[in-house]
């Protein structure tokens, strides 16, 4: 059920340039249901910023009723997130949309992310190991200074970054990695820029994907129209990234 | 006990609270968060004859206390309306206002006629308004006399009571609400979107895919009070008010300034509760002001 | 080395960025905190025949993200500016815009011909927009033909460049545009606040005591920049944008949407030192964007 | 010289129920010429709320560089205020307008203050003592838990307190008690609601008085004509209470 608490921000840091991490505690976090799913997030009290800020799920902790989110601050929004502090609280509505669908793969799996994409895959990573499925992190960054969680990830399973000004990993970005590697899993997960996601569908047509989207919104849960792509399905189909997804299915949404 | 019914053409009220065309769906989203039947109406998203797709994306903005939007009338049809999402509303214990759009004055006959038939549609609002239709929409909305006709042709066909909403974005409201009012309204809706823009800081390009957008939130509240305020004025007839709606006061003050009902839009992205909060501090806040009912409220900043 | 130089008829402005009328007096206060030198110009407070003044108080109110004013044209008269204000400001390197208003077509005239002679005065900033005023001021910014008329019989007596202020309280700003384009208006200047009101939480009565009050400061950004926008897309008339700017983003911007200069208003009561700060970093800024001149960037969002 | 500054909070406390005294630290403090002087506050780094809040000035302390602000927490402006911490800092522009003339009593004054219209009384009784004038202090308030500052006045001369509802003090407003005080002072200053200075006006028309007023504002220095009032002087003479004021000599402002 989506929920709107008043969370108390437990922990907050900057673990890489511009990038936080921030973890709360309140109940909403039991009613999480998928990695991938995000929440949408009131950086003030005050009514500007007027709209709150869709940001993912990016590990999940239901022993502690503790979630951690990981986003770079920005814009103006964002930026007044990162002032918040542990004893502070901050209104959260939650948790979002539908997430990656775990129990589709089989075997290996590919996690391919780019920049502030990459933080739902970490939970993912993690649920997909506690499934026994052995996998693959290539992840894709601007500079080394922006780089974070390799070292989690890489406990998690191989890992390979990239960078597009090389100061880190391969130079360029995600798809070189993905030109190296071989094609020897069965599901791939993929989140990030859009035209990153469009490459992904590009490198990989014969396997089974789940790519997660994003789009500018307004309500967050599917009421008010601003995040709608249309689909190859018909003329007249759309999904809505909020409430529909974020996470589709390879060669649904036309972006 | 305080006494927040409001009786206006078509609709009993239980209280002066709906949420605002197109902020709310058709109610479907809004209800698994609560309980619809709270709400003294509904607005429902615009219905047009033929399924829309609406406008490329990005469709919403955001500026300072309130944002841009361009959805387009996206909607599933005057079908699907009548098919899946009135019948759905029934369970809940709350009229609707079905709100009407369209290219012509063919369009709106044609969807004010069907929908108005709906069992649950207690009153339509007719949309002449929408800043962001290529064609139709806002053109209805800035010229008295297309307004008065399309007014006309809208009440000859529909068997409920008929509210039009209007545009802020013309010289003088007054004029355009007079000529509805003889056209035959019912009654009013105000306001819908100040037509705006924002610009990408880098790249200069319009945020919004159709360049422009309409504004809504907190940041038009001062223009929608003043033009509710000059509508009281000149008619007496009955004004749902809106623009920058997002707490009880808020509330409070568009009674004072002669709305008899309220709808709140954008604030419900910012806060989804906010429709029932409200509802439920509005009994202690009458009380605080002296009022034991909304009617007695009504207009009071004319009364001074 | 960029270049923030700006040309516009009878305006050789060293930077695009000026204080809006109103918000600056004539300058005297602000003259205590930085060299009014700094500025591209200035843009002195409405000037009338007689001495005026002005509504009775409250006068202001803040709204979200915005503010209210009704000052009521409240100045020292046509006399005093000539040979007190205007002659102070003789000490500054810098051109002055002279805000003219009035009630009739021939107060205009007089204090149009009188103040262009001054010599520190290089451009008049007629002001057809005010909607503080009961008679005159916003009824001749609201019908073309009368706009039309108005700049015609200005620009006869004026013995520098004619600028119209436009008011954004109108169906179509194009029209008026083009109107005043026609009368040989030299420029425009727009766009000046939008009719709006705020209620007493308490009792309901208008805070404002004039009832309505003139809406601006950054909740208004949205509309100007539109506006700015249409009438870019429309005529060749240079434009001095103005609405809602309180940063060096909030400039980019109206300079994108096809302003040649930028005023700031509000703004300056929120951070005085703000006319010079946005000076200060507008090199650098444009620099970032890749551009070299003012001229270079203006008008960019239409030639994506 | 008006200054805009970013002062340093160093102390902020609620001294009575919604009022807060509030003590900065910048270099703003050694402009200031006259008790009765206030500042322009932004209570906020947002444009929401947007305007700046006159707030008078308390008391001073050249050596530290600290001057302090006591104010009500009523609106939306004040109430954020009223949140900032020791540490945090206030953007402030003043000292603007005018204060009271010190150097006109003589040998005896009465300093008669209603609500937050007390608080630049408090200098101004310091720097009388300083100066070897005798102050006697008359205090209204709305009620017992509104009262502040009663002791350090009284520290500084006789002090009667008044308040609406009877719960210290005199019941009534502070008219009550004036009518039952002697009129051997030469000079009186007051500050408070404005129909308080009339009353106090009425009550001593042949002694010499200094009144501060109160005006919605915009700019604060002069230039956007928000805060005029006319005068006794002539149909078309008016002052404006933030440049010209906030203090005007008796028999001056037609409120
Ligand atoms: C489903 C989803 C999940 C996301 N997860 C993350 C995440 O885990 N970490 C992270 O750093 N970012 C994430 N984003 C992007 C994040 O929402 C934006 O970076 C953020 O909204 C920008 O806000 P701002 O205040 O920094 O920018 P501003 O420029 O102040 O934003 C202005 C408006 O534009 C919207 N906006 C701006 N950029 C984007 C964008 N890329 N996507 C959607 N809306 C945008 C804002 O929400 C706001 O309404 C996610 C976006 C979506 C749609
Ligand atoms: C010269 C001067 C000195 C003052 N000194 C003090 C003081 O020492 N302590 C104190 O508590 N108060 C003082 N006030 C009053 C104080 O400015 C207001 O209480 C305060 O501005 C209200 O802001 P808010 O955010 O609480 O209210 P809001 O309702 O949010 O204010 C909305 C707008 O109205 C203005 N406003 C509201 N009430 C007043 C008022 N009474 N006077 C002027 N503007 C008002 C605000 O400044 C703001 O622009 C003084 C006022 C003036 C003019
Ligand atoms: C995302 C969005 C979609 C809207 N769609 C419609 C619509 O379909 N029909 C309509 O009459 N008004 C529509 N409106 C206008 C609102 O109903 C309302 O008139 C306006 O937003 C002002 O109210 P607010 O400030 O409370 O949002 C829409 C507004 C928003 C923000
Ligand atoms: C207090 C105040 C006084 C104003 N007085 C005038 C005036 O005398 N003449 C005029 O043309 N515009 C006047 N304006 C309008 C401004 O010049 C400007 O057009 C408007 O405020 C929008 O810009 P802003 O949002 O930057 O303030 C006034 C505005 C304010 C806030
Ligand atoms: S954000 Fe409102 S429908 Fe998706
Ligand atoms: S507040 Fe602007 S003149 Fe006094």
């Amino acid at each position: 059920m989506i929920k709107q608490e008043r969370m108390v921000v437990t922990n907050q840091q900057e673990i890489a340039h511009h990038i936080f991490e921030l973890t709360v505690q309140g109940e909403l976090t039991g009613e999480m249901k998928a990695p991938g799913q995000f929440v949408h997030v009131r950086v003030a009290d005050s009514f500007e910023p007027l709209l709150r800020r869709p940001i993912s799920v990016a590990s999940i902790d239901f022993e502690s009723n503790q979630f951690t989110m990981i986003y770079r601050a920005e814009g103006r929004g964002t930026t007044l997130l990162s002032e918040k502090k542990a004893g502070d609280t901050v209104d959260i509505l939650g948790p979002l949309g539908n997430g990656f669908p775990v129990e589709q793969a089989k075997q290996k799996a590919y996690l391919i992310g780019g920049g502030i994409g990459v933080p739902p895959l970490y939970e993912l990573a993690k649920e997909l190991n506690a499934k026994g499925i052995e996998t693959v992190h290539i992840l894709g960054f601007e500079s080394k200074g922006a780089v974070f969680y390799e070292d989690k990830f890489r406990a998690l399973g191989d890992t390979h970054i990239a960078t597009v000004d090389g100061s880190h990993g391969t130079q360029g970005f995600v798809t070189h990695i993905l030109n190296e590697l071989p094609k020897d899993f069965d599901t791939y997960y993929s989140c990030g820029p859009t035209p990153m996601l469009e490459a992904v569908q590009w490198a990989y047509p014969e396997k089974q994907g789940f790519l997660s989207y994003e789009q500018r919104m307004g309500c967050g849960i599917g009421a008010c129209f601003a995040c709608v792509c249309r689909t190859t399905k018909s003329e007249t189909d759309y999904i809505k990234v909020c409430s529909d997804g974020p996470v589709f299915p390879a060669g649904v949404v036309i972006s | 006990m305080t006494n927040l019914n409001v009786q206006l053409p078509g609709l009993n009220l239980k209280n002066p609270i709906m949420p605002a065309s197109g902020c709310f769906g058709f109610g479907k989203e809004y209800s698994q968060l609560y309980d619809l039947s709270a709400l003294g109406a509904i607005m429902i998203k615009a219905t047009t004859v033929e399924t829309r797709l609406g406008n490329p994306t990005p469709r919403v903005a955001e500026t300072a206390s309130g944002m841009l939007n361009a959805i387009g009338l996206q909607n599933p049809g005057l079908q699907k309306v009548l098919g899946e999402e009135l019948p759905r509303l029934e369970q809940y214990d709350v009229p609707i206002i079905a709100n009407v759009a369209g290219t012509t004055t063919e369009d709106y006959v044609e969807v004010a006629k069907a929908i108005s038939e709906s069992p649950n549609v207690h009153a339509l609002e007719i949309n002449i308004s929408c800043p962001n239709v290529k064609q139709g929409g806002i053109t209805f909305g800035t010229d008295p006399d297309i307004a008065r006709e399309l007014t006309r042709a809208v009440k000859d066909v529909s068997s409920v009571p008929v509210y039009i909403k209007l545009s802020p974005n013309v010289t003088d409201i007054v004029s355009i609400a007079k000529a509805v009012e003889e056209g035959g309204a019912d009654g009013i809706t105000m306001i819908n979107t100040l037509l705006g823009m924002r610009l990408d800081a880098k790249t200069g390009r319009p945020v919004i895919a159709n360049i422009t957008g309409g504004l809504s939130g907190p940041a038009v509240k001062p223009v929608a009070l003043r033009m509710v305020y000059e509508v009281r004025k000149q008619t007496d007839l009955p004004i749902i008010g809106m623009g920058g709606v997002a707490d009880v006061k808020d509330v409070i003050d568009f009674l004072s300034a002669g709305a008899n009902a309220v709808a709140v839009g954008t604030a419900n992205f910012v806060n989804p509760f906010v429709c029932p909060e409200i509802i439920g501090q509005l009994p202690e806040r009458l009380h605080e002001l002296g009022y034991e009912s909304i009617e007695e409220l009504v207009g009071r900043s004319h009364r001074l």
